[in-house]
């Protein structure tokens, strides 16, 4: 209920597009007014935040005047405190009384970003927002200015996604430097950033940035809607998000793709996607996204095309590998010894003789215990992984094999495909094969081949059934569009890359006009 | 509905199938008929006459569906 | 974004679902074997009449745009006619799809499986199509195309891996025409035409749903000449790289062919994967025929198709099983029966029998409209 | 709903039943080669060779033999094959077999049709085993002696039979299919490869055998046999193959031809010249009521060799030498053709089978008493040999020793 009358009055503000404290503390049980008595707001304010101890008053005096700051004093420098605040006031202490606030602002702090809050909501949010409140006595509006923030993480490069070449840059937990991040690439009026708070108790900031001269209106609406229908009691990371606003939640595909890539964020944007930036998160979400996205990195576009065409092939091979080399193992070695070349069959027989364990239990263990490995060597200090990797390839590679446990060309086989599932360069899709990789060594013992593909085709038959924010997830492969192809599995020149992906509906298809090749300067005259 | 269309087509095809057999068999109907429920055509044929039957519960669910969704259009 | 009432499906998606029905079954049992090594040409004649067959079903959706077979069947016959008609073309659509059905799993029992009940395979392919068609006309569509490279590709590639093994000979093709063409016009009509090209009548339940109808009988036709190029291919590679006789005593050519291609010593012994690429193509030929039945049953049972689509399928399952009991009646019904009283009467005589009808009918709504705009 | 209940019904048949054609690595026993030789009860002995895979591992190569054999008797193949495991410990599987050795006594009484039929029908069997008519010794020798380059026996030869194909050209080059095309076909009848053993097949059985620089017993290709119907009737030595290939499909081969044509005997003169692509066709024509076979034979070739004393500069020279091997050539095919229309009387080449793409209202006539009509024949070959180069000498050294000197 509460939070229906917050998405209804949401709507009402839509085009100033501002959300006022009001509404963020609507369903909560906090009263509304500003007094004009400064003992009774004080009152108000202490009652509310008692028990933090980082919570402080400071009674001040204006003139004869009295007053207050109150502080959250974690979420604000001290020393800017003191300096802009504290400072300026001390030597005005024997000024003859104001008349309003604005007067106190304009005579002691000329220099401070500013904003009234006459509401107590807004008091409250101010502060929490790790604003300065200076309430004055019989004054019906407090003075809220913004001291500097507490100490961030730096910019870094990025930890997930890294490259070779291209920008270094990553997004950090801090909103706003990931919008100036964003904001410093795309110099353009039409970039847009509306702003939501999502979480009933974390009132987390998220923000949404599209052009809004590129991304088709109708996307956004559903974008918008989809946010505004967001109940939870608290998001932590844009992962959160993700799962909330995908059009499916009952698949193994990532139907929205994340990164913290300021430059790759940037690129989709200007193809006409909305970002989605949470604040506290690193990762950046994109919608809507479909299954290609995730095949390319942005290094693509900064290497030579033709390379960056082969790698981004390769990766759609390693995808595959990934997915079914395990289980095309089990389907050839139990069930189809006639399609193997008679040398490979004879050598592959030999390295599994006197192995105790059914192939497909072989392969399963195998594969569980690389799987138990790679979490480990997640979840362990830096220090520690190397260890875990260390014991790992030693004792379960080396002794399994040579107590004849496993056989040589499974050990093989799991090394490769564990390789070629970190190829992704997206995180959340290689975790989708790790999944379906063990349904599929089931079904490849139950059907052999037969049962892969009926898996494969089962898979087909989902992925296309899928939809990102409404949008085909294969789109650009089904339904088809051979206008798309262009930088799909391979990726064309950038000056022959003209189009946005008419699957997002642009609203400006074209990314430019002009047809220029480059080429050398033509020979002049007739010339030796 | 569903229940009855399910019992139509099944019965439609088996009838269908009984004609054809009579037709290259040069068989009675009476002789097709009892061929296709004897349970000599495949030691397994359980399997599909279990998914037969499964599908014909589904019907019946669907059916039953079908009448509360309608029941609680009406109220 | 907003959920459409109608489901629609681009020409493209048209295009290749009708590529990969025509491809399906074909490549799996293979076509004109009785006419030796002229098969290709009895293929080649067959192409250009059902291309013109299907011109023709086309015509006849044109005539009521919008409406798919059975509601034209109703708009001509009246309610309770019209019901019974588009019945038995229910029975013909469903009895079909068994019937291929059962054609794959007596492929893959035979050749792959040999101890795996039939049943099984039966109930998950027949899974697959009611998966698939339970997510609509859209997503089987979208599937066909992402399919569509491989089968294509595949096929292609076989004939070129024969070609390079060196089993390919030309001059098992040779004499070209020595009976005349008594014995291709025979088999060219009713068989061939009906079997792989006159089973596009399904796809008058499915023309209608395509988004740009106006232009869907060029690709209709154009499709069917593509497909029947590619079958004409298949057959030439049967033929070339078996021999006629052989041909004529395999039961699966293509995959028998397949099985001479031997590359670099280490591409050899494919035909399983031939096998599973066949695979997609009888997906997509019982779907067309599940979807034509549910179609059906929806029209005349006023009930949404999806409700039904998994008791209708489970039945399919199960008749695919009881359709004969073995492999020899299968084939002898093939030939003997199904051509003349199923394929011909539903595909042929009736749509004949159904188009001056239409017409006639379809004029005087006209003239009754007209008349009543004039008033 | 709908799905779980999908999924429920996949997942109880899948339980519900479990794996059905899955055979384990370690459960199977690869055959390599299948000898049949005449039962003495019952009417076929089978012989299988199975891999024995520990001898392939890497780690730990155990010493042993690496194949293992075992000799049942029975009325049909597929019946015997599945007894075998009354002896052996796995199941067998027949996709990979290479070699299949019939023992001449069955082709000759028996026939081969019987065995074939199964041999065709069954989805194990693959279609890239040569089939084998073993001469003087019984077909199960064959399937055991062990060769030390290849180990397993049957890999040996039929690695050996391709790389002759290759070099020389000595093997059919008949599979199942090609084998039983030509049973049923009017205008042809099949050939066969024959194999010989060379020492003592006692001595060869044995896995210590490997050790010894000149194998004991060897296993040697030895020309053709010729069927009619399914009934072996003769044989053709190595050279009439060669020539038998040359009207198929010869890939290429090496072969010397004398310098004079009445040289002395005492030190004859050669030129060897290797062809590397080679085109035949065959003609078949009725002149009359005279059938007539024609063989027209293009193939390009390079010499090799060089013993006579000619200069190689010389255009005329390589015309003279282009001649010589034309009519050598030419006599060598025609004389195997005649002999097998004299001796055997059936038509090995196709030569109905042309008559039947050429003629195909004639062939319709005279296709069912074929062989008569071929026995009666006139033989007419085209040879067109072209000498394209002459390896990276022109002139022989030979040629520049003063006469007197090359004679001595």
């Amino acid at each position: 209920m509460g939070l229906a009358d917050f998405l209804f009055n949401r709507r009402k503000h839509k085009n100033n597009n501002k959300i006022t404290a009001e509404e963020l503390f609507q369903q909560e049980n906090i009263s509304k007014k500003y007094y004009k008595s400064l003992e009774k707001n004080k009152k108000q304010i202490q009652e509310l935040f008692q028990h933090s101890f980082d919570f402080t008053i400071d009674p001040i005096k204006l003139g004869d005047t009295d007053a207050c700051v109150c502080y959250l004093g974690t979420m604000l420098s001290k020393d800017t405190l003191t300096n802009k605040v504290l400072n300026s006031l001390h030597p005005h202490n024997d000024h003859p009384r104001h008349k309003d606030i604005s007067s106190i602002r304009d005579n002691y702090f000329p220099t401070v970003s500013y904003e009234y809050a006459d509401t107590f909501h807004k008091v409250v949010w101010n502060v929490l927002n790790g604003y300065a409140v200076i309430m004055v006595d019989g004054q019906g509006k407090a003075l809220s200015l913004e001291i500097g923030n507490v100490e961030k993480r730096a910019i870094t490069e990025p930890s997930t996604q890294t490259i070779i070449r291209g920008p270094k840059e990553a997004f950090t937990e801090d909103i706003n430097t990931n919008i100036s991040l964003i904001r410093k690439r795309i110099r353009n009026p039409h970039l847009k950033f509306e702003s939501f708070y999502v979480g009933r108790d974390t009132k987390t900031q998220l923000v949404i940035g599209y052009m809004s001269s590129i991304t088709n209106a109708d996307i956004l609406e559903e974008v918008k809607k989809r946010i505004e229908k967001i109940d939870i009691g608290g998001v932590l990371d844009s992962g959160n998000i993700e799962e909330l606003i995908s059009d499916k939640s009952f698949t193994p595909f990532p139907l929205i793709f994340n990164t913290e890539r300021p430059d790759s964020i940037c690129g989709h944007i200007m193809e006409g996607k909305v970002a989605l930036i949470l604040d506290g998160s690193p990762f950046v979400l994109t919608v809507p996204s479909v299954l290609t996205d995730f095949f390319e990195s942005s290094e693509d576009y900064y290497q030579p095309f033709l390379m960056s065409s082969f790698i981004r092939l390769i990766r759609y091979i390693s995808f595959m590998i990934a997915l079914v080399l395990p289980s095309l193992y089990v389907a050839l070695s139990t069930f189809h010894q006639e399609l193997m070349p008679t040398q490979l069959l004879l050598s592959i027989q030999a390295q599994r003789e006197g192995v105790p364990f059914p192939a497909v239990i072989e392969i399963f263990v195998m594969e569980l215990t690389f799987e138990i490995m790679r979490e480990a060597g997640v979840r362990m200090p830096r220090a520690v992984g190397q260890t875990v990797s260390i014991v790992g390839a030693l004792v379960i590679g080396q002794a399994a094999v040579e107590a004849g446990l496993v056989s040589n060309v499974l050990v093989i086989i799991v090394a490769f495909t564990a390789i070629a599932s970190f190829v992704s360069p997206i995180y959340n899709f290689s975790i989708s094969t790790r999944l379906l990789r063990f349904i599929l060594i089931l079904f490849s013992a139950i059907f052999g081949l037969y049962g892969v593909l009926l898996f494969l085709i089962v898979m087909v038959i989902h992925l296309v059934s899928l939809r990102s924010i409404g949008i085909p997830y294969l789109a650009a492969v089904a339904p088809f569009d051979i206008k798309e192809q262009d930088d799909i599995f391979v990726r064309f020149p950038i000056w022959a890359n003209r189009k946005r992906p008419s699957y997002l509906y642009p609203e400006s298809p074209m990314k430019k006009k002009g047809k220029h090749i480059p080429s050398p300067p033509p020979a002049k005259g007739g010339g030796k | 509905m569903v229940t009855f269309t399910f019992s139509v087509i099944f019965a439609g095809l088996l009838l269908m199938i009984a004609l054809i057999d009579m037709f290259i068999w040069q068989q009675s109907f009476y002789q097709c008929i009892s061929k296709l429920f004897a349970l000599d055509q495949g030691a397994n044929e359980g399997y599909v006459i279990a998914t037969a039957a499964a599908g014909f519960i589904y019907s019946i669910a669907m059916d039953y569906r079908i009448r509360k969704n309608k029941r609680s259009q009406q109220s | 974004m907003s959920k459409k009432l109608v489901e629609n499906i681009s020409l493209w998606q048209l295009a290749v679902l009708m590529f990969t029905f025509e491809i399906g079954s074909v490549a799996v049992v293979g076509v004109g074997t009785d006419t030796k090594q002229d098969a290709w040409i009895a293929v080649g004649v067959a192409t250009v009449l059902g291309a013109g067959l299907v011109w023709f079903y086309v015509y006849l959706l044109q005539q009521l745009p919008g409406r798919n077979l059975f509601e034209m069947i109703t708009f001509c016959f009246g309610k309770w006619l019209g019901k019974i008609i588009g019945l038995l073309y229910v029975y013909y659509f469903l009895y079909i799809s068994a019937r291929v059905l059962r054609d794959f799993c007596e492929l893959i029992t035979s050749v792959i499986f040999e101890s795996t009940p039939i049943e099984v395979i039966s109930i998950t392919m027949v899974g697959i199509c009611a998966y698939m068609l339970y997510l609509g006309l859209e997503v089987f569509g979208r599937t066909g195309e992402v399919f569509i490279p491989y089968v294509f590709t595949f096929i292609i590639l076989i004939g070129l891996a024969i070609l390079f093994s060196g089993e390919f000979e030309l001059k098992n093709l040779l004499p070209i025409l020595g009976d005349g063409f008594g014995p291709i016009l025979k088999h060219v009509f009713p068989r061939l035409l009906t079997f792989p090209f006159g089973e596009l009548v399904t796809f008058m339940v499915i023309i209608p749903y395509v988004s740009h109808f106006a232009k869907a009988a060029k690709v209709s036709v154009f499709t069917v000449l593509v497909s029947g190029f590619i079958i004409i291919y298949g057959t030439l590679i049967e033929i070339a790289s078996l021999g006629a006789r052989q041909m004529e005593r395999t039961v699966f050519p293509l995959l028998s062919a397949a099985r001479e291609i031997s590359l670099l010593e280490f591409i050899e012994r494919v035909d399983l994967i031939i096998v599973f690429v066949v695979m997609f193509g009888i997906i997509t030929k019982v779907s067309v025929f599940l979807y034509g039945g549910l179609k059906g049953l929806e029209h005349i049972m006023n009930v949404p198709y999806r409700y039904m689509v998994f008791p209708i399928s489970m039945i399919i399952g199960y008749i695919a099983i009881q359709i004969s009991a073995n492999n020899a009646e299968h084939i002898e019904e093939g030939i003997r029966f199904i051509p003349l009283y199923m394929h011909i009467p539903f595909q042929i005589i009736f749509p004949i029998l159904m188009a001056p009808l239409l017409i006639w009918k379809v004029k005087k709504q006209k003239r009754r409209s007209d008349a009543n705009g004039s008033r | 709903m709908k799905k779980r209940l999908l999924l429920l019904l996949c997942a109880a048949t899948v339980i519900l039943t479990g794996c059905w054609d899955s055979i384990e690595l370690n459960d199977i026993a690869i055959v390599t080669g299948m000898a049949i030789d005449p039962g003495k009860d019952k009417k076929y002995q089978l012989t299988v060779g199975y891999v024995n895979p520990a001898q392939y591992s890497k780690q730990n190569p155990a010493q042993g033999a690496p194949v293992s054999i075992m000799t049942l008797e029975g009325n049909s193949l597929p019946e015997i094959s599945a007894k075998m495991n009354v002896g052996v410990s796995r199941r067998l599987i027949f996709s990979h077999t290479r070699a299949l050795y019939i023992n001449e006594t069955v082709a000759k009484d028996n026939g081969v049709s019987h065995f074939l039929d199964s041999l065709e029908r069954s989805p194990q069997f693959r279609n890239d085993f040569n089939i084998l008519i073993t001469k003087n010794h019984t077909a199960r020798d064959f399937a055991m002696i062990n060769d030390p380059v290849e180990r397993v026996p049957s890999l040996k030869v039929q690695k050996s039979i391709k790389t002759l194909l290759k070099s020389w050209g000595g093997d059919p080059r008949v599979r199942l299919t090609d084998f039983i095309d030509a049973i049923i076909a009017e205008g042809r009848s099949p050939v066969a490869s024959t194999v010989v053993i060379e020492g003592d097949p006692k001595k060869g059985q044995n896995a210590e055998s490997n050790m010894e620089v000149k194998a004991p017993a060897k296993i040697m290709l030895d020309g053709l046999a010729v069927f009619k119907k399914d009934k072996l009737i003769g044989y053709l030595s190595l050279d009439d193959t060669r020539n038998y290939l040359w009207t198929q499909k010869l890939e290429s081969t090496m072969i010397s031809i004398p310098c004079e044509e009445d040289q002395d005997d005492e030190n004859p003169l050669y030129f060897d010249i290797v062809i590397t692509n080679n085109k035949s066709e065959m003609r078949t024509e009725y002149k009359g009521n005279q059938p007539q076979l024609k063989v027209n034979i293009f193939s390009e070739a390079s010499i090799n060799s060089m013993q006579c004393q000619k200069d190689l500069s010389k255009i005329a020279t390589f015309t003279e030498l282009e001649k010589k091997s034309d009519k050598q050539i030419k006599n060598m095919i025609t004389e195997t053709i005649e002999k097998v229309q004299k001796d055997y009387g059936v038509d090995i080449f196709g030569f109905g089978e042309a008559l039947n793409r050429q003629h195909y209202k004639k062939a319709k006539k005279v296709l069912p008493y074929w062989n008569e009509e071929f026995a009666r024949a006139d033989v007419e070959v085209d040879v067109r040999i072209a000498l394209r180069r002459s390896g990276t000498r022109s002139k022989s050294f030979i040629s520049d020793l003063p006469k007197k000197d090359a004679e001595d």
